[in-house]
């Protein structure tokens, strides 16, 4: 009996606190995971990231709507962040945030086509492709899969679920990949046979928006 | 865990969350004559910053590479440096606070290493200081022949060059070049530097508290960076005369320098080797310079951009030209270079 | 074994047996333009010496604490250096070589490091000296407060003050004092000087091939010299704060300064610790010192006197009065000091 | 059936082969008992100066006397050695084959008066009394029982037997010695419980010593 369930202001912010939840707990395992290809830091600044999010977003008023909290989000990952990952995820939020508008209430599309200016923002900052081994390969198919299921029209519940599973299929899709971008792309083929980082933790953020839009269920 | 950390940790340190602050304190603590901390913008700017009608010089980038770039703020160099937290790029408003800091009306120039998160919060800073009216030129820094530049990687590291870039950008805007001219320079030292590193150990980050690698007794990481990551390969561990043959090969066959012509070989510790064994490479690497003949005419000795305490060296080349020389020449008053004055 | 010794070291070398040889060699070459290096004689001397009328300064010990003794030859600063073996003193004709060469007629004064080894081959070199009708002075440095001095101990190992003793002994040679005021000077550096040194980690002498001890990974080694021995006592690993608590209390309770006395803290790195962490250090040491109500007015922050690639740091706190501020202000020019030029 | 054995020259030069030789073969060990309680070199540096002895004693020709053979080990010592062992061995050599003038045959007194004078050269340079922890804790003893040996008119490979198993005791009874003199003596109690690597060198060139003589025999 899935009653169908509406995104708004506390879907975000409980979004980014599962976000920041998920990347506390996996922080090491993220670390590790760059250690091998990388330079050992992601989970770090995954974790410092969304701590600060979570600590500004507790800041703002109940009235701020959905946009505008995740261009505040997305401020904040990137002036607390540094590395890639900040520019990056911060540059998705914001982006997220400013194709909302001043909607309130979100429908799934809604959400779709914000994941679409996020992974937008990803690509024009970052001009990774899939296949690049980086996070791109985990954020693209959980947004086509978000889109395909809404198309469907699956409840978003249920299409977010889609989209979570798609995003950890692409996590361990890099695991074979030679990395073409970013730090992991020094080491050459010896980047290959390693789960790249960042699509990790996409796969873990994506996996919290599912949980934060279930719990309003 | 974090206590754990510090007193396990083999490192002068109190809180491994606080090593970049307390460690830039006490740059500007002991340096009060030629810099200061703004612990509010977490940038280190020179004392007498801004420098009206000077062409404003930043640079920046994660920690753990000290004396770069902190060390390296002074008259004859630069204006402000950056520290992010150790190898993680610094956020874009610490390089804004940094270009307002330092702007005296003649523009900033920013220098980038290139890496993916330098570059990006660089570019996001640029934009924003554009948005305030301030006229920014980056120059990219990719030095690092061990990366093959290609559409399929993020491009080459910028490493040692970064050094020489600072010191010769830096006599260049204090002699008076325009933004332009400033940047040209810094481009230019880019162009003809070239650099290889080699690790014999890794090292620690200390808010991971243990080796990023493990490296066994008889074997080396062949082309490295400046983050502790693993290099191109792996190999048995050779001779210094073997190591300086490979390091003068990987970067002249790059560089590909005119016979005969006039090099400044920077042969630098990456933390944890000692003086003794650098010199004794830079005695191998002049005899390999000169057998295929070139000619080195000055020469930088030293552990300046640094992978933490991690043992191992880099050899960066750049071929000089008349107006290079004299730049390099030229008086500069910093922590850790200091000449002409 | 030599070979396996070679390819199973974490050093830059070629054989373990000709490392202060090509280390040197490489010196002289990365600095012509300040020192030479005699082989045949075993002496790095200062390119134009014998300066005329002007009072030789000559230094030596064992190698493994690069920059010391060579790196500082150089004029303001030591006019030769006697690099012994690994840890090892250098032999009485070297000093004798370097003697002869440096003597410019107004006599030559030994820094002679407190070590049984370092006094007996400088104490032949300089009868030899005297046999020859050269006028030598002979000063001990024994600042190393670690060591009770003692009718049981062979004294105070002679460690940091040695720097600035050389720096400030010859800017007063440079400045033309006599042989008798130029050793005075020395001996009062040494007077209102002390040091006190922890170690992280043990060091690798090349002819070993292994770490001279063991250091826990919880452990520190406190109290230490500069030759990898072990040090006064083991104690859990301290933060840096306490550490230079640590250091500040030893140094200055030994030399029991003037209330509000300017000094100058040396904050020395063993040659393993990368500047992040020494600058971290020195801000402690700061606080410490002015908490302590002295005041810092001069400072050193680096790794000058070393341990080969011991991981560690000392304290050594010179009390100042304004002839040694005004004598640590002039002008050096030597390859690992250098300002005022 | 014991030959009085006589001492001359090509017994000097065999006790300085001698000398070489357990030095060398015993190198590790004794630069093991130096990294214990000083700078870990001790075996390196006798080694490489009794090899150089050897060197210069077979450049010379037969005729000379023990006397100057020893004076030119003892400054050869002092200029390959380094250290604290170069001078006071070189000092002890030369100040023996000072003692010995131009005799060129040397009885069991000769001999002992030349160790006597061996011994004052060491002392005078390095002030060390025995207790101190150092090579004259096995130099003394060895001395002293050479003299009452020779005195008892024993033959002297006899007498050196004993005096080389008196070095040997005074080597041993170094271990529980707190140092006074040289790099050990920083260490305080920590230089007690473990053997002074001079004296143990000491040990093995005054069984050279005796080993020259009797293959004279
Ligand atoms: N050009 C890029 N486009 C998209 N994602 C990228 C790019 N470069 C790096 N990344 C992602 O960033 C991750 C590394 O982030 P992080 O370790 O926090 O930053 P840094 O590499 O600066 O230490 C990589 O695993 C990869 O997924
Ligand atoms: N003052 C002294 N008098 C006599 N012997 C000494 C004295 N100081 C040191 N020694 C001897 O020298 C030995 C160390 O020699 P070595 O290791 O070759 O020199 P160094 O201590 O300079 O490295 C000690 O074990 C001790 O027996
Ligand atoms: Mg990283
Ligand atoms: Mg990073
Ligand atoms: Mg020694
Ligand atoms: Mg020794």
């Amino acid at each position: 009996m899935i009653t169908e369930s509406v995104v708004q202001n506390t879907t975000i912010t409980s979004w980014m606190q599962e976000s920041a939840r998920a990347v506390t707990a996996q922080c090491d395992y993220l670390t590790q995971l760059d250690s091998a290809i990388g330079d050992g830091d992601h989970g770090l600044n995954m974790r410092r990231g969304f701590d600060s999010v979570t600590k500004a977003l507790a800041g703002q008023d109940d009235s701020l709507l959905p946009g505008r909290l995740l261009i505040v989000a997305g401020k904040t990952l990137v002036s607390t962040v540094g590395g890639a990952s900040g520019p990056l995820w911060g540059t998705a939020l914001r982006r997220a945030g400013r194709s909302l508008g001043d909607r309130a209430e979100l429908t799934g599309e809604d959400l779709a086509d914000a994941l679409d200016a996020a992974l937008d923002g990803v690509v024009d900052l970052g001009a990774a492709s899939t296949g690049d081994k980086t996070m791109v390969d985990a954020l693209a198919p959980a947004v086509e899969a978000l889109h395909h299921e809404i198309e469907a029209e699956r409840p978003v519940a249920v299409a977010l679920t889609a989209a979570a599973e798609a995003a950890e299929e692409g996590m361990r899709a890099t695991i074979p990949m030679q990395a073409h971008k970013g730090r992991a792309s020094y080491l050459g083929e010896r980047s290959i046979g390693h789960q790249d980082p960042g699509a990790t933790s996409t796969a873990l953020i994506i996996r919290a928006l599912e949980a934060a839009v279930a719990a309003e269920g | 865990m974090m206590t754990t950390a510090t007193l396990t940790m083999k490192k002068f340190l109190n809180d491994p969350d606080e090593i970049v602050e307390e460690s830039v304190a006490g740059l500007a603590a002991a340096h009060g004559d030629l810099l200061r901390y703004d612990a509010e913008a977490r940038i280190i700017v020179r004392s007498d910053a801004p420098v009206a009608d000077k062409v404003g010089l930043v640079s920046g980038g994660g920690s753990g590479h000290e004396p770069l770039h902190g060390g390296f703020v002074g008259p004859g160099m630069l204006d402000a440096a950056c520290p992010g937290a150790v190898f993680t790029s610094p956020v874009p408003e610490q390089m804004l606070a940094a270009t307002k800091a330092v702007d005296g009306g003649a523009g900033v120039v920013h220098l980038v290493k290139n890496y993916t998160g330098d570059v990006m919060n660089f570019k996001l800073a640029a934009e924003d200081a554009a948005d305030e009216g301030i006229e920014v030129e980056s120059v990219l820094l990719d030095d690092d022949v061990a990366v093959q530049d290609s559409l399929y990687t993020a491009g080459r590291r910028g490493v040692g060059a970064t050094v020489l870039a600072e010191k010769i950008a830096g006599a260049a805007a204090e002699r008076g070049d325009d933004l332009a001219a400033v940047a040209g320079i810094a481009r230019q030292v880019n162009e003809k530097a070239r650099s290889f590193g080699v690790a014999l150990s890794s090292c620690i980050p200390p808010s991971a508290g243990k080796p990023i690698f493990d490296l066994p007794e008889d074997e080396m990481e062949v082309g490295i960076g400046i983050h502790g990551e693993p290099g191109r390969r792996r190999e048995p561990l050779a001779s210094a005369r073997e190591i300086a043959a490979l390091m003068v090969d990987a970067v002249a066959s790059d560089l590909n320098p005119a016979e005969g012509a006039k090099v400044l070989p920077f042969v630098n510790g990456m933390g944890g080797t000692p003086q003794l064994e650098l010199y004794l490479l830079y005695g191998e690497v002049e005899s390999a310079l000169r057998a295929a003949g070139l000619a080195p005419v000055r020469r930088l000795v030293g552990s300046y951009i640094t992978s933490l305490e991690m043992a191992g060296a880099s050899l960066t080349l750049l071929e000089l030209n008349d107006e290079l020389t004299t730049l390099w020449d030229a008086p500069v008053q910093t922590a850790a270079l200091r000449w002409g004055v």
